[in-house]
């Protein structure tokens, strides 16, 4: 029987999952078309080309050694960054969690580091580390914050005839915090977790225009400096795209916590 | 003393911080165009109240004014986009192609659809926390109280009952962390934005003395720009907390 | 083998603006002197290259003179050897119908500018034509589409840079658009200073020499040619930003020019007197109390036996 | 209520061959409800009785419209139970209370008003406070009560638009004796004050036999229709009427027809 | 129980003088409870009864170390209450069940085992679930299971451990008779095999008769002790000891305790 039904039902879930899926194509749909029309008519003057001619500079078999070799030299800062990041992150929650007298200054040292400009730390950047770890340090800054706001809210938002229940039963602070607080907080750190794929991004870009040797944001930056306008946006859309990737994945994730935990 | 204790809780990584620049600084012998001690900044800082207030207090406004607008979007877009699927499909690439797009390469448009001026400051700090207020929101919008949303439906709530009396209220300690989050945020978006279009305010000052080496006043700037986010932050996190014990 | 490594801490992405240099590492000229040619790549955001002289991470800084200034005076010992263009690119970009070729030119415009320290720039413009008048700065980004849509009345740019944009656009130079250099407007301050510390040039004043006698063979050699040193970014030391070809060449082809000054001994050569009296105005302008003396900051020796032995 | 004929009567809820089984997470399904047959008339009051987990709540939830019928049909009025609820004419009390934790006891009171979009009828309220004494708390919020008193603030929401339809999920269970027959007896005074359709789902013989009009006895899981009893006692009806022997005697008849099968 | 000599016993839980107020959002302040005094020996099981909203609750809270008393002292064994929660000698079932909803029925019932990083004892789970009758349940998630079901998996929750003092409040109110005269007789046989200090907070009357070894009824707010009546009924008690004369006798008495006082 639950042979037979199974089948139908894959069926049937493919074909949902189809229609769930609709509305963002769609949506992307959409804002391609907006985007294309708004370059032709240069609605939004000559820095937004129409997508047709970013695509065109994409699919340029000419450009596509110098396309991989940014976007690989990127991606790979940002994998690293968002895991260093994330894991800082989760482990300083996890640390004023367990040592709360800590939480005070953690928090004002996260938010002082984190709202530190990038801009003003560069010269220290430069002495502490070499130009093409500069990305993966500021993409990892910034994950680290969001994790560490998105993980210690969660971790504060265990309801409180839970709490009580652990302390009736005697639980130890690692205790309730690995079982009670950290499933409540799961859901909270996952979207964090989506959040920071587009933060890292960003920050591995930034990253970049302190001087690292190569990367898609070395060429937004000479994109503008020579108006290589197509290429910025080719650029651009090629972070965006990824990041759009990563980004619907850990959706995915956050969405299976979510029906988990909540 | 019993002023110190809880000063000290709060700000120890930061003093520690201190010491280890200042520490750095003068054993290391570093080149005060590299890394200024931590005093001389101090002591532009404190014999330059006004300069640094004023710039300061425009800062400050462009990014409350940016966040406002921001977190009210963000919301509000989440809101529409848990309302129905077809504009969360729409909504949602698009604010990420937004978060995803670098400021600067955002600024020549922006700028040209809204002058040279404050008001595409104010649009970059907006751009910059719309973002996460929408995921945010969007998170504490599928994880409304099953008993409640059972509730609305028996009292034959519509639509925007339902949004006005369950969704938006069950949202705000989701919206308090987004603002947590994206308060800090915004003052960097702002000095930013007004590091590369500006005319004045921190980013600008931060710029024009960098531009000279005046490595005092430039980090002078940062600190202002630092003590405001953490100010921003704390104030965000005392009225999460608030809020957070009146929502339970 | 035995290569002295040298770093040079370029103020800009490494694009054809350094045509030169890139011939000279392609033909070996630093080899031929002893030295490994090393650069880092610089950009808007990159941290300043005097900066990474002070930091020890770099040996000779494409500079700039103001920032040298307050950088001395902060305790650096830097000196400047020569100026890459002695004729700087720095220009004034106008729109046909509303030109600006002249001092007289700038009073009541909007002009559209990158830095603020730009008003210095057009203050002593203004000063040393005698000319009482005032203008409005707009901050502006690194696109010069606002000076095309009417937002400015001209734009602060890079004679080797935004030009080009305007060409490619169809726009014609001299019908369409002007470029005044600021040299032709009476501002004739030598641009890119090669900056080195004092201290770092004393004790090894014969790589100096090598350094510069190499960086000049690679410039001269790329006049023969300006096609090749821009190849040779675009394909090789500027990989990875993704330069265009034929806007590279014409940047070479119009930088070229601008690394003699019209009367001197040789590229990079300038006329040590100008420090005193155009540099020294805009500084003091710009807050800075020291005294600016050439004879201070300026050592031609090592460029002068250079180019002696070319 | 008895002496009227029964074809004269309208009939308000139909339950018809009413079935509901629930998916689990491992793919099987719990059969919770199983050929339910229930017709209640308007104006009628009908208390279902059975033992824990049989089922009373989905039969509530079925006639609330929260849940759909996997088979049969549910119908209120001969329409959409969905559809009572829109014009605001069902009044529900939760088993688990669901007040808005944000709001205060006459705030949450009041909601059916803000929703329904009505005037908020401040001595209606008033009045509702009273009666489930809870004077004095308008402006405790729910964390801030007793079980108890919660339970009653929910009671007192179901009745705040005065409703048509009323269903009660054991309202009482977290109630002390004498509040609890205080309250039976406020239930019946506003009931025959007016046609009140009401279904309530209770664990007490005694408070079925007091107020209800019909017994409808649930058998365990799959929940089934066991028995379906008429109350002979005339209204109003009075504590005393819980001492005859008649009383006793039905007490022990129902109570013995919740004993599980052997 | 009651042929052993008071004297020999050691007291087990004691209130001295003990109130509770609870600040309130306005500045102002509820007076919970004032001035109670109680004092429970060592296996002793003892019954609250009082009106909703009196403070019974607070008092399991007191006892349980959940709350700090405004004034007076609440000891176990001479010790503060949180030093029994320490060593897991603490049971309790909450009016609302708190169980974890991301956990199935066996892993909320495991939990108190796995707190005390005890191996978890598959039978002695498996056996308390059989004994609250939610076999088959075992996977269930606590949104799968009904309002009776929930509270049942608590008190299973509450017993996992063995633990010295149980606290139960109203853990039936949401079970129909026959379960809860079955959950009853089960906790009466548990409590006959070993020694158990017992607090209940309930609203039978009939309940509190059968099962304990002393009722405390309160008054209304503010909490106070109003009668502490000795149960006489041997023990082991029967269903049957519930028909006696002297037992309806005493369920008069103490109903007529519980009305207020004019
Ligand atoms: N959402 C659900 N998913 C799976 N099973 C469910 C769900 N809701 C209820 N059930 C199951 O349906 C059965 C009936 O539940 P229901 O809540 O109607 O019982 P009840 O009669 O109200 O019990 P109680 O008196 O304990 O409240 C139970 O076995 C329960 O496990
Ligand atoms: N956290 C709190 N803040 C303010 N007041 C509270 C709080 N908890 C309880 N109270 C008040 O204390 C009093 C006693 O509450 P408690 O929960 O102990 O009552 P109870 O006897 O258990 O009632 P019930 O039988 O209804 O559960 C109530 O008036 C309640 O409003
Ligand atoms: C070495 C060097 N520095 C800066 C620029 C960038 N740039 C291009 S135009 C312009 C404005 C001049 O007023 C500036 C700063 C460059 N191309 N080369
Ligand atoms: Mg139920
Ligand atoms: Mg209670």
């Amino acid at each position: 029987m639950a042979g037979l039904t199974s089948l139908p039902t894959r069926l049937r879930r493919l074909k949902r999952s189809c229609a769930q899926r609709a509305p963002a194509l769609i949506g992307i749909g959409l804002f391609c078309l907006a985007w294309q029309l708004i370059g032709s008519y240069r609605l939004a003057g000559l820095t937004w080309p129409p997508l047709s001619v970013v695509i065109g500079y994409l699919v340029d078999p000419d450009h596509h050694r110098l396309l991989t070799r940014a976007a690989s030299t990127t991606l790979r800062a940002v994998a690293l960054g968002y895991l260093i990041g994330a894991g800082i992150g989760l482990f300083l929650a996890l640390a004023v969690r367990l040592f709360r007298p800590a939480r005070a200054g953690i928090d004002t040292f996260v938010a002082l580091i984190h709202v530190t400009p990038a801009i003003a730390l560069a010269p220290v950047f430069m002495i502490l580390m070499h130009r093409d770890a500069i990305p993966v340090a500021i993409c990892a800054l910034a994950v680290t914050y969001l994790i560490y706001v998105a993980a210690t809210s969660g971790l504060d938002g265990a309801k409180r005839h839970h709490i009580d229940l652990f302390a009736v039963m005697g639980a130890r602070p690692w205790q309730r915090f690995w079982l009670l607080e950290r499933p409540t907080a799961l859901p909270a750190i996952a979207s964090g977790l989506k959040l920071a794929i587009p933060v890292a991004f960003m920050g591995t870009i930034v990253g970049e225009w302190f001087g690292a040797a190569r990367g898609l944001g070395l060429l937004m930056v000479s994109g503008m400096q020579n108006f290589q306008i197509p290429m910025l946006w080719a650029a651009v859309l090629l972070t965006t795209l990824t990041s759009l990737v990563l980004y619907a994945l850990m959706g995915l994730v956050e969405r299976a916590v979510e029906r988990r935990f909540a | 003393m019993n002023r110190l204790v809880p000063f000290l809780s709060r700000y120890w990584a930061v003093l520690l911080l201190v010491v280890v620049w200042h520490a750095w600084v003068t054993l290391g012998d570093l080149n005060s165009i590299v890394l200024p001690a931590p005093l001389p900044v101090l002591a532009d800082v404190v014999t330059h109240p006004a300069l640094y207030l004023t710039n300061a207090a425009q800062t400050m406004a462009t990014a409350l004014a940016g966040v406002a607008i921001g977190v009210l979007l963000g919301a509000f877009v989440a809101i529409l986009a848990w309302a129905s699927r077809l504009l969360a499909g729409l909504l949602t690439p698009l604010g990420l192609i937004f978060s995803s797009v670098p400021i600067v390469a955002l600024i020549p448009i922006l700028a040209r659809v809204l002058g040279y001026d404050i008001s595409t400051v104010v649009a970059i700090v907006a751009v910059s926390a719309f973002f996460p207020t929408f995921v945010f929101t969007g998170a504490g919008l599928r994880d409304l109280p099953r008993a409640t949303d059972d509730l609305f439906k028996v009292l034959g709530a519509t639509p925007w009952g339902r949004l006005r009396h369950l969704v938006l209220p069950a949202t705000v300690p989701n919206v308090m962390i987004s603002l947590r989050l994206t308060v800090p945020e915004g003052v960097l978006a702002a000095i930013l934005a007004e590091f590369l279009m500006g005319r004045s305010g921190l980013g600008f000052m931060f710029r024009e003395a960098a531009s000279r080496f005046a490595m005092e006043r430039a980090l002078g700037t940062s600190l202002v720009v630092t003590l405001a986010a953490v100010l921003f932050f704390t104030l965000a996190h005392r009225a999460e907390r608030a809020v957070k014990a009146r929502w339970s | 083998q035995g290569l002295t490594p040298l770093t040079t801490a370029l103020g800009w992405i490494p694009n054809a603006e350094y045509a030169g240099l890139w011939v000279a590492l392609e033909r070996g000229y630093f080899a031929q002197e002893g030295i490994e040619g090393l650069y880092t790549p610089g950009g808007p955001n990159a941290p300043g290259v005097l900066v990474q002289l002070a930091a020890g991470q770099a040996d000779f800084a494409g500079g700039d003179w103001v920032p040298l200034l307050e950088a001395r005076a902060r305790g650096n010992d830097f000196i400047v050897l020569g100026c890459n263009f002695p004729t700087s690119p720095a220009a004034i970009m106008s729109m046909g119908d509303a030109p600006v070729l002249t001092p007289a030119d700038l009073v009541g415009k909007r002009i559209l500018s990158q830095l603020p320290a730009d008003a210095n720039t057009l203050n002593f413009v203004l000063d040393k034509a005698g000319i009482a008048g005032d203008f409005e700065l707009v901050a502006t980004g690194f696109s010069p589409e606002p000076l095309l849509a009417g937002d400015g009345d001209a734009y602060m740019a890079y004679a080797t840079n935004q030009p080009i944009t305007f060409e490619n656009m169809g726009l014609v130079e001299g019908k369409d658009f002007h470029v005044t250099l600021f040299s032709d407007l009476g501002y004739t301050v030598p641009g890119a200073p090669i900056v080195a510390s004092r201290a770092f040039v004393q004790e090894n004043r014969a790589l100096v020499v090598g350094y510069l006698r190499a960086l000049l063979r690679g410039w001269i050699e790329n006049g023969k040619d300006p096609a090749f040193g821009a190849t040779l970014a675009v394909e090789k030391y500027g990989a990875d930003f993704g330069l265009d070809l034929d806007q590279q060449i014409r940047q070479s082809t119009l930088g070229q020019p601008l690394i003699s000054a019209k009367e001197g001994l040789g590229p990079f050569w300038f006329d040590p007197a100008l420090v005193e009296s155009v540099i020294a105005p805009v500084a003091a302008a710009s807050g800075i109390e020291q005294p600016v003396l050439a004879d201070e900051l300026v050592d031609l020796t090592p460029l002068q036996e250079a180019l002696a032995s070319l | 209520m008895p002496d009227i004929p029964q074809t004269e009567c309208r009939e308000a809820i139909a339950l018809r061959a009413a079935g509901k089984a629930f998916a689990l997470d491992d793919g099987g399904s719990v059969v919770a409800l199983d050929g339910i047959d229930i017709s209640i008339r308007e104006g009628e009051f009908v208390a279902i009785l059975g033992p824990s987990g049989c089922g009373k709540s989905t039969v509530l939830r079925l006639v609330a419209g929260l849940e759909t019928a996997t088979s049969g049909t549910v119908h209120i009025e001969g329409r959409a139970p969905a559809e009572l609820a829109a014009h605001h004419r069902l009044g529900v009390a939760f088993q688990d209370h669901a007040l808005l934790p944000w709001l205060s006891v006459s705030d949450n009171v009041a909601l059916p008003f803000r929703v329904a979009r009505k005037p908020v009828a401040r001595d209606t309220i008033a009045r509702l406070i009273a009666l489930v004494g809870l004077s004095g708390f308008e402006n405790a919020r729910p964390s801030q009560l007793s079980g108890g008193m919660r339970q009653r603030a929910s009671i007192a929401r179901a009745l705040a638009l005065d409703p048509d339809v009323l269903l009660l999920d054991e309202p009482f269970g977290a109630l002390d004796a004498v509040t609890r027959r205080h309250m039976n007896i406020e239930l019946q005074r506003i009931w025959s004050a007016r046609t009140l359709t009401t279904v309530l789902v209770t664990h007490s013989v005694e408070e079925a036999l007091f107020l209800a009009d019909r017994i409808i006895v649930m058998t365990g899981r799959p929940g089934r229709v066991l028995r379906d009893v008429a109350v002979p006692f005339a209204r109003p009806r009075t504590p005393e009427a819980l001492r005859t022997a008649q009383f006793h005697a039905m007490v022990d008849d129902l109570t013995r027809a919740l004993e599980p099968q052997g």
